[in-house]
């Protein structure tokens, strides 16, 4: 798979084929205009070299309209650049509707992965091919980036806040992880492979390994914070019902209004005095420093499959669960 | 001389310029975390005693209005109004400074200095208090550098009282007080801002 | 067009019998000195000094990336060296390169004056700067820091065990020098022009400048309170930028970029006025659309101030805010473009001399050019995804501020090297070290774009074994540059003693500075020049010239 | 406004403001800095800030034409004010563009 003198990358993903086309555009572009440039400046340069018969230059100027030759046009390419740079910026960034997802967690200096079913890697990403895969991830510690170059995607790892990416692997194969934010000694250690499979094989991988499934170990999680003391099934508990939660409008106790997505539910876990449901008081106790980055996930995907349960949540409404932020697809479920 | 008058004005100002910059730059990171953390932010400025900042706003009010008047009295060639409004200024700079001194006392008394001597505790919403602690960290940080304008204000104040004794200015030549008043009303003018942003906002 | 004014002070022969350099002599002649031309040398001199720090730094480097697994060095120091070579490039060197060096030196005696408007403080921006530099230099000896020359949160203010805070004071401290050269250069722009230079007969050089120092003014302080926080942060431990403790690392990303792209201009419009004057002089013409060129420095440095988000396109910002920045990137490199194609035009039915600063300057367009579109790569959103925080961009900065403000650096010494000291370069030698300059700069930095886009992360002190052709040849390139740097040292060290000497006007340019004597008296001129010719006359000057001495 | 010629020789008219002029400042400021005290003792709800700010932004803008004589100066100490709040401005107004847009959906 790994050719030892690469000058291009392989493209893998449905996005690195737009990406590719924008970057050969652009040197085409690009190339043309700068050739032109060096080759009129190299012509001049000899043509009108100094010697004896050419000590004093012309006293000659160009027309003046030149000027507005050289403002107009590249103006317009460079407009034309940036909307297809941002068509392109949009296709990246919205999540089509049926995307598996897989949490991502990473810290000094390693990449955790965990999949909805309960498997667990380390610095390697086992992933379908032909399927659009949502990475929902957070930091422990520093900034880091999830770089897959043969997917042309990447983005900044957040501590303290989700933040999601997306990509469909369109060839089988043995790719790279990098981490492209700086974050310390070993940074360039913080690396790992993507191993897509066809989709035999990763039923077959799916199938062994974890014991239960994230949102199963949210549920226990959920038992053992005692979160179910207050979060109860009915609006006579302490806390709000969380069935359905996820994706909706919530009204705070000041009258702003937010949506219930993945950095609200981290919020309310570990800052509940920030944001106070209305109608409720502030007596949620902060599990700050209680539970870790992981758990963190777990209950976040515990909380979203309550969302994703047919009987308890009503019509999505397109409103407040945009196109980045759909219900999960889980594969496994919750029951 | 009136070509080099106009220089240093117009490079005070330009000096003010960076200052505006750079007390605004701090400015919109306060303005994000006041939004960002509303309620910690108001149960912050109750830590504040109004009281004593309204009045070291006038203090301070005080000390721009001597500083004119010396200005004044350098370009009409009355030296010891001079020596008199500044001596004033640096006295009332002074009180404002001792007051703000006690206030930082009075708040790392109370456990409010940011850091490992941050041992207060938001009684009300537990939630508010690394908001508080946030918002104490601003505190401290633009009153500390205002004073420390402030401090360097006095030192140059003490070196014009000098120069103003010794019978340096008049209407031909008073361009270093006139620039020691200006940036003098600037510092006034940061702390204009920074009494409601920081007392009266809850 | 003027007519030819024969008691025009730039065909008079210049009789000063004693020039800035031997007014006085001793130490503290200098150490003391308020002559903006003496400033300009204590700068040349100590920010040559940091570049060859710097330099040395990236060959190791350099030397390091040799093989993939990383054995040379340590990572720890790996990402010492990187950190100091950005820090020490960046704000020791190019920053105050230009500006606090030729600029100093020059740009009272293009406006005729007899300094500039605040001497005393032109020498304590030069104090402030040393001081700078000495925690700068403390921190290189005491054991470095590692956080990358962008100091990004939390990694800077709560994972570093390095000299953060002693190197982020020093950046802060160099900051105010830069401050107050910026000011000062304003204020003398608009105060101490000579009787008869109008705004439009001002040389293209103090336009530039003018737009540097008004950067430097307005983005400076944004940096200053930044670092500040930082520091803040780091000492109390109180989470401003910590998401750990409340804040948000990108308010800092965000404020370090609002000073750090418009730096970017501070680094890159006085190379341009380098360019422009050197393109003027070694063409023997008006630069063409004079004021386009003068304007569009002005609209870089305004619209500099504009898109600074484009170092933050994956790191978390909304998307809108993504495009918003985006679109302005693509606007900001309109007036780049103005200005290339300008320079170009100049050329047409030129006197095209082949001398060295002309060599430099036909490099910096051609890297220039390359530079400047790999940003509009990187300016479109889409591609940065893949790109960012890869060599690619490491190519990009490179051949803008290496093939472009260290060429333009280059081309400005050389060209003015006889009004500095009085002597001549050798310019078999000048030529020899510009094209092992332009051959290894482009052997260093060429592969480094295909590195990036095929996936090499930048800050990578171990990296994957396909990488390392591309390596290897960037390493070999970085020796050829080396060699190329040095030469230059060697020979006009060389020159200051056994140079020819230069006699005041030696490349029949025009512009007030070729009007005094080589080296220019201490108050720069005898008497106060009266201007009454436009820029860049060349037409009527070389007329005026041979008729009166016959060039 | 003094008019001002950016390359003229003489020298500018130095104005000098008169003793009612400061002291009138001074008591307006003073009245200020109370009204803003005792507005703030009234809870005015989301009103609070602005009005403030306001009185902070009347209050310096006094300072600044008054006591830093600006109203006598030149253009250009004008143009290096307003351009530096113009600068300020965007500071701002970019950074926010980011933070408040952040949970916006995509269309
Ligand atoms: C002197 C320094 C300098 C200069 C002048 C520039 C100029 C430009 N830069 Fe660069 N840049 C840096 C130094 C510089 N940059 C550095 C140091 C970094 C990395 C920082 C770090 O992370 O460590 C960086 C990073 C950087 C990024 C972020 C990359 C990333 O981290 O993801 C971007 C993105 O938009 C960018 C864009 C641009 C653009 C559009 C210009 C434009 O101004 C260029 C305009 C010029 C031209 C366009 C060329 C001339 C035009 C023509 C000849 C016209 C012909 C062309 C056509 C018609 C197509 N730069
Ligand atoms: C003005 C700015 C400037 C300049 C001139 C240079 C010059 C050079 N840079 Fe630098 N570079 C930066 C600014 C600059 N750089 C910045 C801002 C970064 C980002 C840092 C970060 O990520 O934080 C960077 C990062 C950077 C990297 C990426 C590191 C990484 O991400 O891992 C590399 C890699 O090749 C590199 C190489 C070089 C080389 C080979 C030169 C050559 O041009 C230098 C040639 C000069 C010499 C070699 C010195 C002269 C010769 C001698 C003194 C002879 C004696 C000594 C020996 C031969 C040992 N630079
Ligand atoms: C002491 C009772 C209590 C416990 C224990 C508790 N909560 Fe809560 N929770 C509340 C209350 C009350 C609210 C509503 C007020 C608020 O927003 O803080 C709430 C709000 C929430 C919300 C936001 C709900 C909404 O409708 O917007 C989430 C999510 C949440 N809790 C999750 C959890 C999780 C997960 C745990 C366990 C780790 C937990 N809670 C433990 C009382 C509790
Ligand atoms: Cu993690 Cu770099
Ligand atoms: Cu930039």
């Amino acid at each position: 798979m790994v050719n030892d003198f690469p000058l291009w990358p392989e493209r893998a993903s449905t996005m690195a084929g737009q990406v590719d086309a924008l970057f050969i555009a652009l040197c085409i572009i690009t190339g043309t205009v700068s050739v032109l440039v060096w080759s009129v400046i190299f012509f001049f340069a000899i043509k009108y070299r100094r010697s004896p018969e050419n000590e004093l230059a012309q006293d000659y100027e160009p027309p003046a309209i030149l000027e507005v030759g050289w403002i107009v046009v590249p103006t317009i390419i460079f407009i034309g650049i940036f909307l297809w740079g941002a068509w392109l910026f949009f296709q990246e960034q919205r999540v089509p509707a049926n995307a598996l997802d897989i949490y991502v967690t990473g810290r000094q200096w390693m990449w955790k992965f965990e999949h909805p079913g309960g498997q667990r890697e380390i610095n390697t990403l086992h992933v379908p091919v032909g399927r659009a895969v949502r990475l929902t991830m957070a930091s422990e510690d520093v900034i880091h980036s999830l770089f897959f170059p043969v997917f042309r995607v990447k983005a900044d790892v957040l501590p303290n806040r989700y933040r999601t990416m997306w990509f469909q692997a369109t060839k089988t194969g043995r790719f790279h992880i990098f981490c492209a934010e700086y974050c310390g000694t070993n940074h360039s250690g913080m690396i790992g492979w993507v191993e897509v499979m066809d989709d035999p094989s990763y039923q077959r991988w799916m199938a062994g390994g974890a014991e239960s499934s994230m949102s199963s170990q949210g549920e226990d999680l959920f038992q053992k914070f005692a979160c179910n003391t207050c979060h109860t099934n009915n609006a006579s508990g302490r806390g709000p019902v969380l069935a359905g939660l996820f994706g909706k409008q919530v009204v705070l106790n000041d009258g702003r209004t937010v949506i219930a997505d993945e950095n609200y539910i981290r919020e309310s876990i570990l800052n509940p005095q920030a944001k106070i449901v209305q109608g409720y008081g502030p007596i949620m106790p902060t599990f700050q420093g209680q539970v870790n980055e992981e758990d963190l996930l777990k209950l976040l995907v515990y909380v979203r499959s309550l969302a994703a349960h047919p009987a308890l949540t009503p019509a999505n409404e397109p409103r407040s669960s945009g196109p980045a932020r759909v219900a999960p697809q889980n594969p496994k479920g919750t029951q | 001389m009136g070509q080099q008058h106009e220089a240093s004005t117009l490079g005070m100002w330009m000096f003010l310029a960076t200052e505006i910059l750079f007390f605004g730059g701090i400015l919109a990171a306060y303005t994000i975390y006041r939004l960002l953390y509303y309620g910690a932010f108001r149960d912050g400025a109750h830590h504040q005693n109004w009281r004593i900042g309204a009045a070291n706003t006038a203090v301070l009010i005080g000390s721009s209005l001597t500083m004119a008047l010396a200005v004044w009295a350098a370009q009409t060639s009355r030296r010891n109004i001079t020596v008199i409004m500044l001596i004033l200024t640096l006295l009332l700079g002074g009180v404002f400074l001792g007051v703000k001194a006690y206030e930082y006392s009075q708040h790392v008394h109370e456990g409010l200095f940011p850091g490992t001597l941050f041992t207060y505790v938001d009684e009300e919403n537990p939630g508010y208090t690394k908001g508080v602690e946030l918002f104490m960290m601003f505190y401290f940080t633009m009153t500390g550098l205002h004073a420390l304008h402030m401090v360097i204000g006095a030192g140059l104040l003490i070196w014009m009282i000098f120069r103003a004794r010794r019978g340096d200015f008049g209407p031909e030549y008073y361009s270093p007080v006139e620039v020691m008043g200006l940036y003098w009303h600037f510092v006034d003018i940061v702390w204009i801002f920074l009494f409601p942003l920081l007392y009266l906002l809850h | 067009m003027t007519s030819q004014t024969y008691h025009d002070v730039r065909l008079m022969e210049p009789v000063a019998t004693r020039n800035y350099l031997n007014v006085d002599y001793g130490i503290f002649s200098w150490l003391l000195t308020r002559d903006h031309k003496r400033i300009g040398i204590l700068y040349l001199i100590s920010v040559t000094a940091m570049f060859f720090v710097g330099g040395t730094f990236a060959f190791l480097m350099r030397l390091e990336l040799l093989t993939p697994q990383g054995d040379l060095v340590t990572s720890d120091t790996y990402n010492k060296l990187f950190t100091l070579h950005g820090i020490v490039m960046i704000f020791f060197f190019l920053i105050p390169s230009i500006p606090a060096t030729l600029g100093n030196f020059l740009l009272p005696i293009m406006l005729g004056a007899k300094d500039l408007a605040f001497p005393k403080i032109n020498l304590l921006s030069w104090y402030i700067y040393i001081v700078g530099a000495i925690f700068g230099i403390y921190v290189i000896v005491t054991g470095g820091v590692d956080t990358g020359w962008t100091f990004y949160t939390p990694f800077s203010t709560q994972y570093s065990n390095t000299h953060v805070f002693a190197v982020t004071l020093g950046a802060f401290i160099t900051g105010f020098s830069s401050i107050l050269t910026g000011l000062n250069f304003i204020v003398t722009t608009h105060r101490m022009r000579a009787p008869g230079l109008t705004w439009f007969r001002l040389p293209l050089f103090v336009w530039s400048m003018y737009a540097t120092s008004v950067v430097m003014l307005l983005a400076t302080p944004v940096l200053a309170i930044t670092l500040f926080l930082l520091m803040v942060e780091r000492v109390l431990g109180v989470g401003i930028f910590d998401p750990a403790l409340g804040g948000d690392p990108l308010l800092y990303q965000h404020m370090f970029w609002f000073y750090s792209h418009p730096a970017v201009y501070i680094m890159i419009l006085p190379s341009m006025a380098v360019i422009s004057e050197c393109v003027a002089a070694f063409t023997r013409k008006k630069i063409f659309g004079y004021k386009f060129v003068a304007f569009s420095s002005l609209a870089i440095a305004f619209l500099g101030f504009l898109v600074w988000a484009h170092h933050m396109f994956v790191a978390g910002i909304s998307v809108y805010a993504a495009l918003i920045f985006s679109f302005l990137t693509m606007l900001v490199a309109v007036p780049s473009a103005i200005k290339v194609f300008n320079w170009t035009a100049t050329m047409y039915k030129a006197s095209v001399s082949w001398q060295t600063p002309m060599l430099y300057v036909m490099g910096f367009i051609g890297l220039f050019t390359i530079g400047g579109v790999t940003g509009l790569f990187l300016g479109a959103i889409g591609i940065d995804v893949h790109v960012t925080d890869t060599y690619f961009v490491v190519a990009h900065f490179h051949y803008i501020m290496v093939g472009g403000a260290v060429m333009a650096y280059l081309a400005g010494i050389h060209y003015w090297w006889p009004k500095i000291t009085g002597r001549m370069y050798p310019e078999w030698w000048g030529r020899v070290a510009a094209l092992l300059v332009f051959a290894g700069f482009n052997l260093t930095f060429f592969p480094q774009f295909i590195l990036g886009y095929v996936g090499m992360p930048r800050r990578y002190h171990a990296y994957a074994p396909e990488f390392q052709v591309l390596n290897v040849m960037s390493t070999a390139g970085a020796t050829v540059l080396a060699v190329g740097y040095v030469l230059p040292m060697i020979y006009l060290s060389w020159s200051l003693v056994w140079g020819r000497k230069a006699g005041p006007n030696p490349w029949g340019a025009v512009g007030l500075e070729w009007a005094t004597s080589s080296p220019p008296p201490k108050d720069n001129f005898l008497e106060t020049p009266v201007v009454t010719w436009e820029a860049y006359d060349y037409p009527a000057f070389l007329k005026a010239m041979e008729k009166t001495q016959n060039v | 406004m003094a008019d001002s010629h950016e390359y003229s020789d003489h020298a500018p008219t130095h104005h000098v403001t008169s003793l009612p002029v400061y002291f009138g400042i001074f008591a307006a400021l003073m009245i200020l800095t109370i009204i803003t005290v005792a507005i703030s003792r009234v809870d005015l709800g989301s009103l609070n800030t602005p009005i403030a700010l306001s009185i902070a932004v009347v209050k310096a803008t006094l300072v600044i034409l008054f006591f830093m004589h600006v109203i006598h100066s030149t253009r250009l100490t004008w143009v290096v004010i307003i351009s530096s709040l113009m600068w300020l401005a965007l500071l701002f107004v970019l950074t926010f563009a980011d933070f408040f847009t952040r949970d916006w959906q995509l269309y």
